[in-house]
Formats: C-alpha cells, structure tokens, sequence
C-alpha cells in the first residue's frame, strides 16, 4: 500500500513539475504579454494541482491535507484574478515594449 | 562539502555581490536593492551558523535563527525607511540621484533652518 | 578584595538602574508617540534631566563600589540570556551625555517648542522622539554586555539619527540623510555578519563571555576585521568620513550638536569595546599603527579641509572629521610591546577624555553656529563682522569651545592631548606626537580665522534677523564651560575610566 | 552524491544567477521582479538550512513586502531623471577586488569551521519547558533574548516616525500617500472582498501557532498587513490619516505590554522580562497577540508611506 502511494506521488509531482516546465517555457518563447499569461495560467494551475494532488497522500494527517488543498485553492483564485487585472491593464494601456 | 558549507559559500558570495552593487551602482533605488541582496547573504550566514550547530533534536541552533528574525524585520525597516528618502527627494528635486557633485551639495548644505 | 571581574556575573545590588537607563527611553518614545502634540516635549524635558541624575548615581555606584554593576535580563544567565554592565568606562561617558542631552533639550526648546493650544507639527514631535530615542540607544551601546543587543542599539541609533538630518526637509539634506543612511546600514551590516561568525566559532556573543574564550583563527580575524570597517562607516573615520559633512552641517542646530557631539561616538565606543574588551591581544603591532595612521590622516585632511570651509557649520563639520582622527590614536599608543596586549589605561583614558570633552565643546560650538545663524540669516565666516558685539555670550561660548579643541589648559582638550602625549613619550612612538601638535596647530588656525572675523567690525551696522533668546545662549555657554573645566578632573577621580576593566588592578577599595 | 545534494547547488547557483542579475540589470524594473523571486528562491534555501520561522519571514518581509516597497518605488520613479553616467570601469574594477576580497575573507570564514562547533541548541531546549513554549526559536525570542525583540519593536516604530517625518509640514496628521485602485465592482474590489477573511484566519493561526511550531507574530502581522493593504487599495476601507488616536494606540500597544510585562517582571518574578512562575505561557502568548496586532499596522503603515494628502472634513 505505502509502495502504491509513494508511486503515485513520484508519477503525480513530476507529472505537476513538468507542466511548471512547459509553462515557464511558453512564458519566456510566446510573444506578447496575452498568449504569456494564457501560458502562465493554465499550466501553473494544472501543475500545482499535480503536485499537491501527489502530495496529499504523504499529507500529515487530515489536517495537512486540507492545508495542502487551500494552498492550491489560493494560489488559483489570486492566480485568476491577478491575471484579469494584467489582461485588463494590457487592454487599456496597450502592451509595454 | 556539506549543505550547510555549500549555502555558507552561497552568502559569503552574496555578500560580495551585494557590495558590489551598493558601492558601484549610482541609482538610490538600485543601492536600495543591493544593500537588502547583502543583508540575505549576512543573513545566510548566520543560517549556516545556526544548521552546523544543530544538537538535541533540532535542526538547529534556534538562538542565531532567532537574530536572523530580528534582523530581517530590521532590514525590512531600513528599507521602507529609504524608499520614502528616495521619493520624497524625488518630489523635491524630480530627481532621484545621489548626484556625484558633492561640491554643489556641500555649498549649499550650511544653510540651516 | 578578591577581583570583582573574575566573580561570576550575577546581578549586583543597584543593577537595577541599569534597566531603568534602557526602559526609561524606551517608554518615553512609546508614550509619546501615542500622546503626540505637546507630550513628546514634556515627557523628553522630564525624562532627560532624570537621566541625568540615574547617570550620576550609575557612576556614583561603579566609583565608590570599585567593580562594574551587572543586570542579568530576565534572570537568564549569558551564554542564553543577555547581561547590562555599567564599567568605570561607560558610566563617565553616561554621564556627560546625559549633560550633552540635557544642554540640547533647553536649547531645543525655542527651535521646537510647543505653544499651548497648536496642533502636533511634524519637526518638533518628530524630534523630541528622535532626541530620547538617541538617549536609549547610546545607553544601551554603553551598557550592553552582548554583541547582538549592541547591533540592536546601533540600529536604533541609526532609525533616530538620519530623519534628525532632514528634518526641515529641503533637497540637499534629504540627500545627506540618503547617503548617511546607505553609510550607516553598510556599517551596521557588516557589523553583524562579524558577530554572526563569532556565534559560530564560540556559540555566545557575550562580551565577558568572549573575551576568556578568544583566540586567534580565521574565522575571528574576519569578523573582527568586517565588524571594525563597519564601525568605522558608522564612525566617519577617514576615508570613509564623506557622509558626515553635509549631514552634520545641514541639520537643524540642536539636531547638528546631537549627530557630531553624541551619535559618532557610539560607534567609536563599541571599537573600542571591540577590541579592549573582547579581544585585546589580537589587534597587533601592524593593526594597531593602521589604526593610528587612519587617525592621523582625518585629523590632516579634516583639518586642511575645515581651512579651506565658507560656511561656519561645514567648517565645524570637518572639524569633527578631523576630532574623530584623535581617537584612534589610542590603539598604537595603548598597545603593550610586550605583552602584545591592548592597555586599559593611560591611552585609553586620554581618548575617552577626549570623546567627551569634543561631545561638549562641539555640542557647544553647533548650537553657537546655529545661534549666529539665527541671527544673520547666513554663516559665512566672510561675514560674521559684528557677531561678537552683538551676541557676545554665543561668541564666547564657540571661542571656549575652540580652546577645548585646540587643547589649551585647563580645557578637558588639553587633558586628552597631554595623556596621549605622554603615552607616545612612553611608548618612544614620537611620530604620534608630531601629529597630535600639527592638529592643534591647524585647530588654532581655523578658530583664529573665525574668531577675528567675528570680533572685526562690521562695515554697516548690523541688523539681528531674531532676537536670540537668552537661555539658548546660556545652553551653549553651559556646554563649552563643561568641556573647558573637564581638564580639572585630573585633580580628581580619573581613574574612574579603569574601574571594571579587566586588566586593572583596583588600588584598594574605595 | 544524494538528490539533495543535487538540488542544494541547483538552488545555490540559481540563487546566485538571479542575484546577479537583479544587480546587473540594466532596467530598475526587471531588478525589482528578479529581486522578488530571489526572495522566494532565498525562502527554499531556508528549509534547506531547517529554519522554517526563518524560512516563513524571508519570504513574507523579504521577498514579499520589499518587493511590494521596491515595485511601488520603481513605478513612482519611472519618469524621473535619472543618471545616465555609470560608475567608471577602473572604480568599477577596484569595488570588483574589494567586494571579492570580502567575499573570500566570509569564504575562508565559513570553510575553517571550529572543530567541535559549540551550540547552545541544548541549553535553550532544557530550559524550553519553564516556558511553556515548544517552539524553541519563540523561546529565544520571548524569554532568553526578550530584551532584543523589545528594543527591534521600538526600531520599527522609530523607521515609522522617520518615514512620516519627510512629509511636508502642512501634510502633518494627513493620509499616506498609498495609491487607491477603486473602481467599483471590479475584479480587485473582488478580491479584497474574498481574501480578507481567508487571510486573517491564516494570521491568527500563524500566531497561536507560533508558539509550539514555527509561525509567530511576524509572520502573522506580515499577513494582517498584507490583508489591510489589499483592502486599502482597493478602496474598500480608507486610507486613516496618521493622527488617528486609535491607529497610535495599536502600533505602540504590543511594545507597550510587552514592556509593562517586563517591569512587572522585576516586582513578580526576580528581574525585568522575567515571567512569573507558572504564567510564563499565557503571558507570551498575550504579548504575541498584542505584537501581532502590532506589527500589522506597522507594517501597513511603512509599505503606505508619509502622509500626502490633507485629511478632507
């Protein structure tokens, strides 16, 4: 059983980590701040969930667990709204180059 | 070489880095910077102080980690102090220089309130 | 009697005046801020002259118990806890600046007094904090006895002085207080990356604790070295005095006579705290001669440069660039050849006097600067014709102030200057003294340039901008009395400075 | 050579990468950004070093706060005149031999450890108990150092009344120049309506938590000000002008008990900041609460900056 979570875990956060690549990678080559931010948000938050869905199971206790998930549930409404708030200033202002 | 040496060396470059930025760089806010990138490296060290003296269970000796707070809230203040210097003077004069002409600043600077 | 300093530290009957020295300030600050408006102003005019008196009886104590006073914090004994400890040394320099503060606070009082019924106005609640949080802080540098609360003071030490620098807030001061303010946290830094290493290499930053321990490895050698530039930065001594000058001249008078007579001097004590107290052996010939020719670089260059000033402030101001040089004359002249060990007397007291009598003759000399400029509306020395007539009391007080810094007898100038001497015969180092004169020689020149423009008379009569108020004046005076008769102390307790060192032996008992 | 091992100088050399280019940037802007996630980065290194109290301030104050000073900063700063002329390459050069000889001294420092490395670990774990606490470095901080922490809440409240003393004269008892965001009913006014709540949870966990594990009230009050001034810029509470009694009374109340505690030390138990036998604990956890307090508004305070706007009536 442990064997089974611990594969589990190890499949999950490189599965997470790997999305982190991808999206760090589509920041730096897309090329304007719109098309980085679409990168930045789809990836990060499937990534951190991977991660933190690999991690619940080595979690201590109930308790950490549902730390783990408010991380995850924080990291994805500040990470939605800070990017409407960059979308809507690009929009405005037009992009800074 | 273990962990605690590795990020030893890592402060004491740090360190090094942070100098070279506060005496080279000539803009307030960029000084600004560097000071706090050399207080992360003094800070660093006294991290590794603290791990290769971990004894009793702990994973480390608590009495530098707990001047480490203390310094960080320090440097934080320090910061927020200069920062206010750098806009207020930018308000004054529409500049934010540390301008190299001490003659022009020493001149006038014996004037008093 | 057994020596008091190799009893284990435990805290000593009247400890307790200790705290009141550090908690005293601490509540004032906190009660002022809180009650703002005319508060801060009375709080600091009740705290301050208490000061005084708790100074007093501090040194009283120390004097007449012959052995240091020691509160242990919390009842936690060093290495954990942290320990206060009042020497012969710390409680003199207590005691003059609590007269320095004092003598401010009644000159302050016309610059940044309250009326009834006004609202709270920014520079005078903002100075009243900053005066009493300088008060703390210099306590707490005197009377600490662990490495890591004295970086705690030199913070505090520096958060109260640099906003004193730009408190009227024009551009060139608020860039003095900028670059002070980059000096001073460069200083403090490096300060305590040094006792970070120390903590490694003996787990206590206590300085008793410390100095049995001591020994020379790498690791202490570059603590010590970090720590003593900082100090250094935080000190003004030459080359890394450029600071000073325009944050010294461009403050408010009461402000300027706080920054230049007391603030420099905390950094300076904890050198000397540093190292003849924590490591007295380890500073050596070599380092002990840098130190003297660092010294006798300011007091050339600070001098040549005060000769050449327009403006009486930024005149004084290099004047204290090259007063700091005198300073560090004592590490060559306090250094056993034999022994390899730095002395606790002789030297070292004639630098102590000389901190102290320069604390009050230039505390005297700013408010005078200020007081003329009050009245002129400008400072240039080219000027000044007239001064002397008509604000006779000020220009007395600057001129006795000059004596003090010249070094004439019976001035407490020339009490430094002739125990320092004497040490450079003893110790057959002469170059020392070929210095030491070249400053009074410069020192008396730059005076004479401006006192005779002060006495010449004026072409047209002069027209005071303000009356001057009398008390002010006197403030002045008071200071520049103090510093002249301060070389009467020879005729009495001078030993008093070597009470609790560790290298002393005490003569008896008192 | 373990994993660890591995990630330990793949984080150094990150560290140090990023580091130099905050440095080395030539555009304020992409410092300040490079510096943020330096902070973050610092914080991993923190773990590493099994410090996670250290670990939580660095990445709440260093990383966090600063950077949010340093952005603000760089955003009022970006049409000023700034100064073109670099530092000349034979001054650069000689900063360059001298920060690497300080550089190397701290290098030599930390290869030529002691060879029985002293540590007072066991010493404050023994004594850990009288306290009540069981977070030894809330130990340290609370009752074997508690001078220090004393006197660093004065420091805070002191680089305050620095940074308010630049206003101008007549901005004295006025309101802090932190920039407002209101727009009604947008996303950010959202925000400031959701995290608030979720925040000051967070806050008053990491306080009473600070106690056995780490957390305490620097990282709790670094939280409370983020939160307030997440409110603030949105608009949704005003700005208070620094006059305000109340705003007063809570910056100096977790010094002031903190101090009225020590002194009570000195009649109840046997010396100043001593606590008394038995009421070590609940006492702490006062002070922790009132600092918490504190420090929030301290820290909110700073990050606004001097007063810039008269107080309407």
């Amino acid at each position: 059983m442990r064997l089974v979570l611990d594969i589990f875990t190890v499949l999950a956060v490189s599965a997470g980590a790997f999305f982190f690549l991808a999206g760090t990678v589509g920041l730096i080559r897309f090329p304007d701040a719109l098309t980085r931010l679409h990168a930045l948000t789809k990836v990060d938050n499937l990534g951190l969930g991977l991660v933190v869905l690999g991690l619940l199971p080595q979690a201590n206790g109930l308790f950490g667990a549902l730390k783990l998930v408010t991380i995850w549930l924080l990291v994805q409404l500040s990470g939605a709204i800070v990017t409407q708030l960059i979308a809507g200033t690009v929009r405005q202002h037009g992009p800074r180059e | 070489m273990n962990a605690a040496t590795l990020f030893g060396l890592c402060g004491a470059a740090l360190v090094g880095l942070g100098l070279y930025g506060l005496v080279t760089n000539p803009e307030p806010l960029r000084k600004i910077l560097a000071f706090n990138l050399l207080g992360s490296g003094v800070f660093l060290v006294f991290g590794v102080v603290a791990k290769r003296a971990a004894a009793s269970g702990l994973g480390g000796d608590p009495v530098p980690q707990a001047m480490v707070i203390t310094a960080i809230v320090v440097a934080f203040a320090a910061t927020a102090m200069a920062i206010a210097l750098v806009l207020r003077l930018l308000q004054e004069t529409g500049r934010s220089t540390l301008s190299s002409d001490t003659s022009a600043a020493t001149d006038t600077a014996g004037a008093d309130s | 009697m057994p020596d008091a300093n190799l009893l284990p530290d435990a805290t000593t009957t009247d400890g307790v005046f200790l705290v009141l020295a550090i908690v005293l300030p601490a509540a004032g600050v906190l009660l002022s801020f809180v009650l703002g408006g005319r508060y801060a102003e009375r709080i600091a005019l009740v705290l301050l002259p208490s000061g005084f008196i708790l100074a007093t009886i501090i040194l009283v104590d120390v004097w007449q118990s012959g052995h240091r006073l020691v509160y242990i914090v919390g009842d936690w004994k060093p290495p954990l806890g942290i320990a206060l400890r009042a020497d012969g040394l710390s409680a003199a320099m207590m005691v003059v600046m609590a007269i320095v503060f004092c003598a401010v606070a009644i000159f302050a009082y016309a610059d940044f007094g309250t009326r009834a019924g006004s609202a709270e106005a920014r520079a005078p609640f903002a100075f009243w904090i900053l005066l009493m949080a300088i008060w703390g802080a210099m306590n707490l540098i005197f009377l600490g006895g662990d490495l890591f609360t004295l970086y705690v003071a030199l913070e505090l030490l520096t958060f109260a002085a640099v906003p004193l620098v730009c408190l009227d807030g024009r551009a060139e001061t608020l860039q003095a207080a900028l670059r002070y303010l980059i000096f001073a946290l460069l200083g403090s830094i490096l300060y305590l990356v040094g006792t970070a290493l120390l903590y490694g290499s003996y787990a206590t930053l206590d300085i008793v604790l410390l100095s049995r321990q001591i020994r020379a490895e790498p690791a202490t050698l570059v603590a010590a070295a970090l720590m003593t530039i900082g100090l250094f930065a935080k000190t003004a001594l030459f080359p890394l005095h450029l600071w000073l000058p325009p944050a010294h001249a461009g403050a408010p008078a009461a402000a300027s006579a706080v920054l230049s007579a007391v603030v420099v001097k905390g950094s300076f004590f904890l050198v000397v705290r540093l190292w003849f107290d924590v490591m007295p052996g380890m500073l050596g010939g070599a380092g002990a001669q840098l130190f003297g020719a660092l010294g006798a670089a300011a007091i050339i260059f600070g001098s040549v440069v005060a000769l050449q000033q327009q403006r009486l402030k930024l005149l004084i101001a290099y004047s204290t660039v090259a007063q700091i040089g005198y300073l560090f004359l004592i590490f060559p002249l306090a250094l056993d050849a034999a022994s390899g060990q730095l002395q606790g007397s002789g030297a070292l007291t004639g630098g102590i006097i000389q901190a102290i009598s320069h604390a009050t003759a230039k505390a005297a000399m700013f408010m005078a600067a200020g007081l003329i400029y009050a009245a002129l509306g400008h400072d240039r020395i080219a000027e000044l014709g007239g001064i002397a007539r008509a604000l006779p009391m000020t220009i007395f007080a600057f001129a006795l102030g000059g004596v003090s810094l010249i070094g004439l007898p019976p001035s407490g100038g020339f009490l430094a200057k002739w125990i320092l001497l004497e040490a450079t015969v003893a110790t057959g180092q002469w170059w020392w003294a070929l210095v030491i004169l070249a400053g009074g020689l410069f020192t008396s020149c730059y005076m004479f340039i401006v006192l005779s423009r002060a006495v010449a008379p004026s072409g047209a009569p002069l027209k005071l901008k303000t009356a001057v108020p009398k008390y002010q004046e006197a403030a002045a005076l008071a200071l520049a009395l103090t510093s002249l008769l301060l070389g009467l102390v020879a005729l009495g307790p001078i030993d008093i400075i070597e009470v609790g060192r560790p290298d002393s032996i005490m003569v008896g008992s008192r | 050579m373990t994993i660890l091992s591995i990630f330990d100088i793949g984080l150094v050399v990150l560290i140090l990468a990023v580091g130099a280019a905050s440095i080395g940037m030539r555009e304020a802007f992409s410092a300040v950004i490079g510096f943020v996630v330096y902070g973050l980065l610092l914080s991993i290194a923190w773990v590493r070093l099994s410090a996670v109290d250290v670990a939580l301030t660095e990445a709440a104050i260093g990383g966090g706060m600063t950077g949010m000073l340093m952005l603000g900063a760089v955003a009022r700063l970006r049409f000023a005149k700034g100064n073109d002329s670099r530092t000349s390459l034979p001054v650069r050069l000689a900063a360059g031999i001298l920060c690497a000889l300080v550089a190397a001294g701290l290098a030599i420092a930390v290869l030529s450890p002691p060879e029985v490395i002293p540590t007072l670990a066991p010493m404050a774990m023994e004594n850990l108990p009288q306290s009540g606490l069981g977070n030894p470095v809330a130990g340290v901080l609370f009752v074997y150092r508690a001078l220090d922490t004393l006197l660093e809440k004065v420091v805070l409240i002191l680089a305050l009344l620095g940074v308010w003393s630049l206003a101008p004269d007549r901005m004295w008892g006025g309101i802090p120049g932190l920039r407002v965001y209101a727009q009604p009913n947008s996303k950010l006014t959202f925000l400031a309506q959701l995290l608030p709540p979720v925040g000051i949870v967070v806050a008053v966990y990491m306080c009473w938590v600070g106690a056995k594990e780490p957390g305490g009230a620097f990282q709790g009050g670094t939280v409370l000000a983020a939160m307030w001034l997440l409110v603030m810029i949105a608009g949704l509470t005003s700005v208070p002008s620094i006059s305000q009694r109340w705003l007063r009374l809570l910056l100096v109340a977790g010094p002031m008990i903190f101090l009225a505690i020590g002194i009570a030390g000195m009649v109840l138990a046997n010396a100043f900041l001593a606590y008394p036998a038995g009421y070590a604990k609940p006492l702490i956890v006062a002070v922790e609460v009132a600092l918490t307090l504190s420090i929030g508004v301290a820290l909110g305070l700073l990050a606004a900056g001097p007063p810039e706007r008269v107080q309407r009536p």
